[in-house]
């Protein structure tokens, strides 16, 4: 029968359900957890023995780069990324290349190795929704959904100037609809803008040139368009000032604005069985925190800042976040903030592009090395972690590099490693900059992150930030059949012996979609169908109408005509709507 | 005469091409010509058509004159088409693309027919007689 | 030491990627199991022999391993690539990438050789007799990091971008060069007989570039410093007047690079 | 019936508002330029190829679409290193499965791009692009370059569409609001248009360029540049105030630029100059492609499998070489033995030696009017045309995907477009190769 397996005797990591390494017996059937299967269904089941072995949700990534414009304009001007890193084709794979801008097909295979099933594309430029959607409906073996960039919308300023917040959410939820996307990602609010003419703002109540929004003006009305309309995931922060010593006061402040704005998620969906309660509470979401966590004033007081975001984040329940942790070596960095992109071109003189999107927004890509030798870089290093360690609670944070800026996301085991084992954090301070130890207090942390906490950071809590813990993150009853089995020994594990947990994440023993096996130990073995989700509001038809009366008569600023500017359903694989009831 | 040739579009190869007209009297008429400055024209002892050949001086093809104001001494032009072609340097310096524009060629009167589209790739690439 | 004799008898129509021929994979194998060595030819792998008699074992390293081929092999690409000891003398002309990230031993080719030899070399020998093409010692698309080591010594001409990106070893051509000699150049040394048609360092940030004949178009970013006589660099001489530029200024790093221009054929400049 | 927001499938300028009514037999074209004109003209043109042919001892017969795709399998199942010439002027859907089919026979896949644009696409893999949507040169920009380009006879409306005569939210007398600059060796209509007319000398963009850098950044170029390019220093050094004074800068490039003398290197010092620019002033720089699919393949190649153009499958990954995995370049080296050419014609762009060897091999041709490359081909396969006949992407100049909806059906029951006809041939070579 297809999608029906037991998975059985693992060590269950399931964090939602509250399953904390118990051994147990999962079973799927039609691609859905289910508490058991009939004798009659076992016997065509298949049946995976995960004695000695970790078991998982399939991995969730709530924020990567890994399709559309910018990403492929990674792809395109780096040759020198990809002729040394490829993958033959086999006679159900393609070929592929890029380390750390890999091929569409290659990124798939790579994630699905490593046991993620789920990846959210973190930048959607809506002109170019078309382009990304036609890269992600090409990747292989996870299900996706894309963050649709707003925060230097010419259409959301003027409102937001206008102070017509309703026609404003009306908006929100036209574009949602019209390009396909899930949530609202807010990239460098009112700076990218001021980019248009070579310039930025940095500070949250500098208005910009001519829309004469600030970025607290935009911060504060899109979180509330996000809840006045219910999105499933809290909106999605870039903030301000990234990458300047000194940022991380400006984005403790951004994450204040929205302190008091309640978290109403509002979607239709058929909730998994789980114990803990699976919807989100917060009502942001900050990405990368690393960028946006730098101390000092200059890059020769440069230190980590981190301390001050996660003291905030400790003591306020409102906020999320995931860390853009910076595993070292080679990256790509590439982000919607284009003046950001365009300091560090300064800073390096390495190649650099810039693709502006008119009435929209922008972004930039720039190859670039982490060193070991390099006093920044091995702060940064230190601050990704501290991101994470710091953090309490690990419901407040989720694991990224922000692929592939701090790093690719195949370097993930060994980030997890650092978060698991002293050792494998002290035996890199010996081999990187004593900056690290210096101007970061990571070397004094002694946290050790449990492989629950893993699970959390790598899936559950990715799952339940974005709103898709209803089928996704958990092994709940009811919750879609992805599973990710390590061979990692939960009773015996040593995490001084870290180079094992790096083997152990690297490639799953199995990764099963929708109750599949789809890989083994590295090797591709199925290609499953996928879907992609995306928010569908219903807001009023009349305040749609009114909207759009000002959208078509502001259109003659783009290049592109009104009825071309929508994306069509067929550039999504299985094009699958999470219904937001943003009327009720 | 030695010249640097320059190909590119103009809005009639354009229309005919996209057209799907290679084969008319028209394409012929627009592309099979080579433009010269009126310097290089009475150099040439204006002629009404000259014979182009690529630096190897493997190939050649002949073409109407047209004297224009728009190119310099010692540059010609021919709108890009399998004229032009003909005699473009096939080397691409390693990069894929060969050299439209400043191709070193010579040109000379000639009384040679200009052979249409078709000919050329029947007779010049197919070895056909 | 041990030589191994290779003579083409196969079916070039397509070309052959041979990256299998070096000391590194011949070494400890005999003439037989040299031959069983599958090579490429379009996206079918054969066996080496069908391409080439074998004659002689390997050596017990590639040290002691050296590879003669008997003929002409221009449309075999990639021999001696990522070679790190031995030697290797083609008796005719070569196809595209010999030498390609080799870092050690010694490749000699007697003929000519097609484009990007010795790509991305850090160390060792590459000596082409005869001409060859563009790239030599460069770096690949995109990158800018070139040859980092070793020595490409080309007795005849070469074409376009030689040393490209190159940051450390010497690149001597013996005759002449076409474009952009020495572009994206940041260390190492370049020493051009003959002479250039231009863009001649162009975008260099470091390291040396000698051109003992004439520049046809010289590259506008270049500031002249001073005359110096009779050049010197270990064992590699430039006897002459030479006129001393540094450059180029036409990039954004600002260029801390040196060209020497022979002053006697340049007198214009 | 008339329809409206049409996409026009000729160049890279996309414009999405052509208005076509089709009536018996004929068919009226609103807001498109003489070339997309001529190409909508194609749907009920009298030389359209409507029959597969098949070429057998030098005769050429009509044979069924059975036939055809059938004799296609067979050159590409038995060739030991095919081509495919996945041209531009198609769907990106289309050269997808084209793509797909080269990686699963281990063959070579090119497109117009190396042709065209490919040495600028080089250029960036060594410089970055620094560049924008059009949109942004039209709301914004007061000063525009076109450099090696003759806008208004290849892109007859970028000019009034995207570059100088639209009126932007900042630029909002058009023309009047913007200085207008060409570089070209030629004076052709575009540089008579303009404010200024540098006319260099042809192959000498990059030293221009260079002395341009050399200048920005403060130094005094090299005299000779004067005699080398035909430029005065003076003007020169005008030129970059004026760029420096400038609000918004927007250069498009050509393949002036690209395809002469110095190729990817001219247009890596270009986006070089242009990134320095971004220190004093707001810069970016975008190319003109010619065909309307041409930056298409380049994106699509891309993200399936790395590279922009020049895929070698051979060994089971892709690679990519331009010199040595470019179309040219193995048709020069006769290092392939058969070709597969799609809606290209390839045989009329290549020099005489590429075309010749072209033309000696197997080859198969997916057009849709006749020209030198079905002259040329073994097996002719008629073409569906896209925007007219079928729906499907075309990636616009500035890399923007548009998709496009069909006013009309593809005349053929055999095949609903060019995406169709390739899945079928696709399915025949596997179906060959597995036996």
């Amino acid at each position: 029968m297809a999608g029906t397996i037991a998975i059985k005797n693992g060590y269950v990591y399931d964090p939602l359900n509250e399953v904390d390494g118990e051994v147990m017996d999962i079973f799927i059937k039609n691609g859905k957890v289910v508490t058991e299967l009939s004798a009659a269904e076992m016997k065509d089941a298949k049946e995976i023995d995960a004695k000695g072995k970790t078991v998982m949700p399939g991995g969730v990534d709530s924020h990567s780069h890994v399709a559309g414009a910018k990403v492929n304009t990674g792809r395109m001007m780096r040759p020198e990324d990809h002729y040394k890193y490829y993958q033959k084709k086999t006679p159900i794979a393609h070929s592929g290349c890029g380390y750390t801008v890999p091929s569409v097909y290659l990124g798939g295979y790579e994630y699905s190795k490593m046991g993620y099933t789920t990846v959210f594309e973190a930048a959607v430029p809506p002109m170019e929704a078309r382009h990304t959607h036609e890269e992600m409906r090409s990747i292989p073996m996870l299900d996706m959904a894309g963050y649709l960039v707003l925060g230097n919308n010419w259409f959301l300023m003027r409102y937001l100037k206008e102070g017509d917040i309703d026609k404003a959410a009306a908006y929100v939820s036209w574009m949602m609809k019209t390009h396909k996307t899930y949530g609202i990602k807010c990239v460098n609010p009112a700076g990218v803008e001021n980019w248009g003419w070579g310039e930025n703002v940095s500070a949250l109540d500098e208005a910009n040139i001519h829309f004469e929004v600030t970025p607290e003006d935009i911060i504060k009305g899109l979180a509330e368009i996000n809840e006045q309309l219910g999105i499933p995931m809290p909106m999605h922060l870039h903030a301000n000032n990234l990458g300047h010593p000194g940022c991380w006061e400006i984005t403790r402040d951004s994450l204040k604005i929205p302190k008091s704005i309640k978290a109403k998620p509002n979607t239709d969906v058929e909730w998994a069985e789980t114990k803990m309660k699976a919807q989100r509470h917060q009502s942001v979401y900050l990405t990368h925190c690393q960028f946006n966590a730098f101390g000092g004033t200059s890059w020769r007081d440069f230190e980590s800042g981190v301390k001050g975001i996660t003291d905030y984040v400790n003591s306020n329940d409102h906020v999320v976040m995931d860390s853009g942790c910076v595993p070292f070596g080679d990256a790509t960095v590439m982000t919607g903030d284009g003046p950001a992109i365009h300091d560090l071109y300064q800073l390096t003189g390495n190649k650099w592009s810039n693709t502006d999107v008119e009435c929209e927004c922008g972004s930039g890509v720039l190859p670039f090395t982490y060193l070991k030798s390099n006093p920044i870089h091995s702060v940064q290093w230190a601050m990704g972690l501290e991101t994470l360690l710091y953090v309490k609670d690990a419901w407040k944070s989720i694991m990224t590099t922000d692929s592939p800026n701090g790093g690719p996301f195949t370097k993930y085991p060994q980030i997890i490693a650092w978060l698991m084992s002293n050792k494998a954090r002290q035996d890199t301070f010996e081999e990187c900059h004593k900056w690290a130890s210096d101007r970061s207090g990571l070397a004094s942390e002694t946290r050790e992150m449990s492989l629950s906490e893993i699970a959390i950071v790598t899936r559950a809590n990715a799952a339940r930030t974005t709103g898709l813990a209803h089928s996704k993150g958990t092994l709940a009853v009811g919750a879609d059949g992805d599973v990710a089995v390590y061979d990692i020994d939960a009773k015996k594990i040593d995490v001084n012996d870290y180079e094992s947990i790096i083997r152990g994440f690297q490639n799953a023993s199995y990764t099963i979609k929708g109750g599949e096996v789809i890989t083994q130990d590295g090797e591709i073995l199925a290609i499953p169908e996928k879907n992609t989700f995306y928010s569908d509001i219903a807001i009023k038809a009349d305040s749609e109408k009114e909207m759009l009366k000002d959208v078509k008569s502001w259109f003659k600023y783009y290049t592109i005509g009104f009825n071309n500017y929508p994306t069509p359903d067929k550039y999504l694989a299985n094009p699958t709507p999470i219904k937001v009831n943003a009327e009720r | 005469m030695e010249a640097l040739l320059n190909t590119g579009s103009t809005i009639d190869e354009g229309r005919l091409a996209k057209g799907g007209n290679k084969y008319s009297e028209d394409y012929k008429t627009e592309c099979a010509v080579c433009w010269v400055c009126a310097e290089d024209f009475a150099a040439l002892g204006c002629p009404e058509k000259v014979k182009v050949t690529s630096r190897d001086g493997v190939h050649s093809v002949a073409v109407s004159t047209k004297v224009t104001e728009s190119v310099k001494s010692g540059h010609v032009f021919i709108p890009r088409s399998i004229w032009a072609n003909v005699v473009v340097e096939p080397s691409t310096f390693s990069t894929g693309s060969p050299l439209y524009k400043g191709s070193p060629v010579s040109v000379e009167p000639t009384d040679d027919v200009v052979m249409d589209a078709e000919e050329i790739v029947l007779k010049l690439y197919m070895g056909e007689e | 030491m041990a030589e191994v004799i290779l003579k083409p008898i196969g079916n070039f129509d397509l070309t052959v990627e041979a990256e299998a021929i070096t000391p590194d994979n011949f070494a400890g194998k005999t003439a037989v199991e040299i031959g069983e060595i599958l090579i490429w030819q379009a996206p079918a792998q054969a066996k080496l022999s069908e391409f080439f008699s074998v004659e002689g074992n390997g050596g017990s390293s590639a040290e002691d391993t050296t590879i003669t081929i008997d003929g002409d092999v221009p449309r075999v690409k990639r021999i001696g690539q990522e070679m790190t000891a031995g030697k290797i003398i083609i008796k005719g002309s070569t196809g595209m990438h010999v030498g390609n990230t080799m870092a050690g031993g010694e490749i000699i080719v007697e003929g000519n050789a097609e484009s990007w030899p010795g790509m991305e070399m850090k160390g060792g020998l590459l000596h082409i007799k005869g001409d060859t093409l563009d790239h030599v010692g460069c770096a690949y698309r995109g990158s800018w990091h070139g040859m980092t080591g070793g020595r490409i010594v080309i007795d005849g001409n070469a074409k376009n971008q030689v040393g490209g990106g190159i940051s450390g070893g010497e690149i001597i051509i013996g005759g002449n060069v076409d474009n952009f000699c020495g572009i994206r150049m940041n260390g190492g040394l370049i020493v051009v007989k003959g002479n250039a048609v231009r863009t001649t360092a162009a975008e260099m940030t470091g390291g040396v570039m000698v051109v003992g004949g004439r520049i046809e178009k010289f590259s506008p970013g270049f500031e002249m410093e001073a005359v110096e006589c009779d050049l010197k660099f270990d064992d590699i001489e430039c006897a002459g007047e030479f006129m001393k530029f540094t450059g180029d200024y036409a990039i954004p790093q600002k260029g801390k690079g040196t060209l020497y221009v022979s002053y006697e054929n340049n007198e214009c400049l | 019936m008339v329809y409206k927001n049409i996409i026009c499938p000729v160049c890279g300028g996309s414009c999405d508002d052509v208005q076509v009514e089709l009536k018996d037999g004929t068919i009226d074209v609103q807001n498109a330029c003489k070339m997309g004109n001529a190409k909508f003209q194609e749907v009920v043109s009298s030389h359209r190829l409507l029959k597969p042919t098949i070429r057998e001892n030098g005769k050429v017969k009509d044979v069924s679409w059975d036939e055809a795709l059938e004799m296609s399998a067979d050159i590409l199942a038995n060739s030991k290193r095919p081509l495919f010439f996945l041209g531009s002027e198609t769907s990106c859907e289309a050269q997808e499965v084209g793509l797909h089919i080269a990686e699963y026979l281990g063959g070579v896949a090119d497109s117009n791009a190396t042709i065209c644009h490919g040495p600028t696409v080089m250029g960036i893999q060594e410089a970055g692009c620094v560049g924008s949507t059009a949109g942004q040169a039209k709301n914004r920009a007061d000063m525009i370059i076109y450099w090696g380009v003759n806008a208004l006879e290849s892109m007859p409306r970028h000019m009034s569409k995207y570059g100088v005569f639209p009126r932007g939210y900042w630029a909002k007398k058009g023309r009047f609001d913007r200085t207008m600059v060409t570089v070209d060796p030629r004076k052709t209509p575009t540089a008579v248009a303009s404010d200024l007319h540098l006319q260099l000398k042809p192959n000498t963009d990059y030293e221009l360029l260079s002395a341009l850098f050399t200048i920005l950044n403060g130094k005094e170029p090299h005299p000779s540049v004067e005699e080398i390019t035909g430029i005065p220093i003076p003007v020169m050094k005008q030129t970059i105030e004026m760029m420096k004074e400038s609000n918004y800068v927007g250069i498009f490039v050509g393949l002036g630029v690209s395809s002469s003398y110095g190729k990817h290197r001219n247009i890596e010092i270009a986006l070089n100059l242009v990134k320095e620019m971004n220190n004093y002033t707001k810069c970016n720089l975008g190319a003109l492609r010619g065909h309307c699919n041409v930056a298409g393949f380049n994106q699509l190649a891309s993200y399936l499998y790395g590279y922009p153009f020049g895929i070698d499958f051979g060994k089971g990954y892709p690679r990519y070489n331009p010199g040595e995995t470019t179309c040219v370049d193995v048709l020069r080296e006769k290092d392939v033995d058969a070709a597969f050419v799609m809606s290209a014609d390839l045989v009329n762009h290549i020099p005489a030696d590429a075309a010749k060897y072209l033309a000696d091999i197997p080859m198969i041709c997916l057009d849709i009017a006749p020209c030198p490359s079905t002259t040329a081909s073994d097996v002719v396969l008629p073409g569906v045309i896209d925007a007219m006949e079928c729906d499907g992407t075309f990636y616009r100049l500035d890399n923007v995907p548009v998709h496009f909806e069909p006013f009309t059906d593809s005349p053929f029951p055999e095949t609903k477009s060019n995406e169709d006809t390739l899945k079928q041939l696709f399915a025949k070579v596997k179906a060959k190769k597995e036996a």
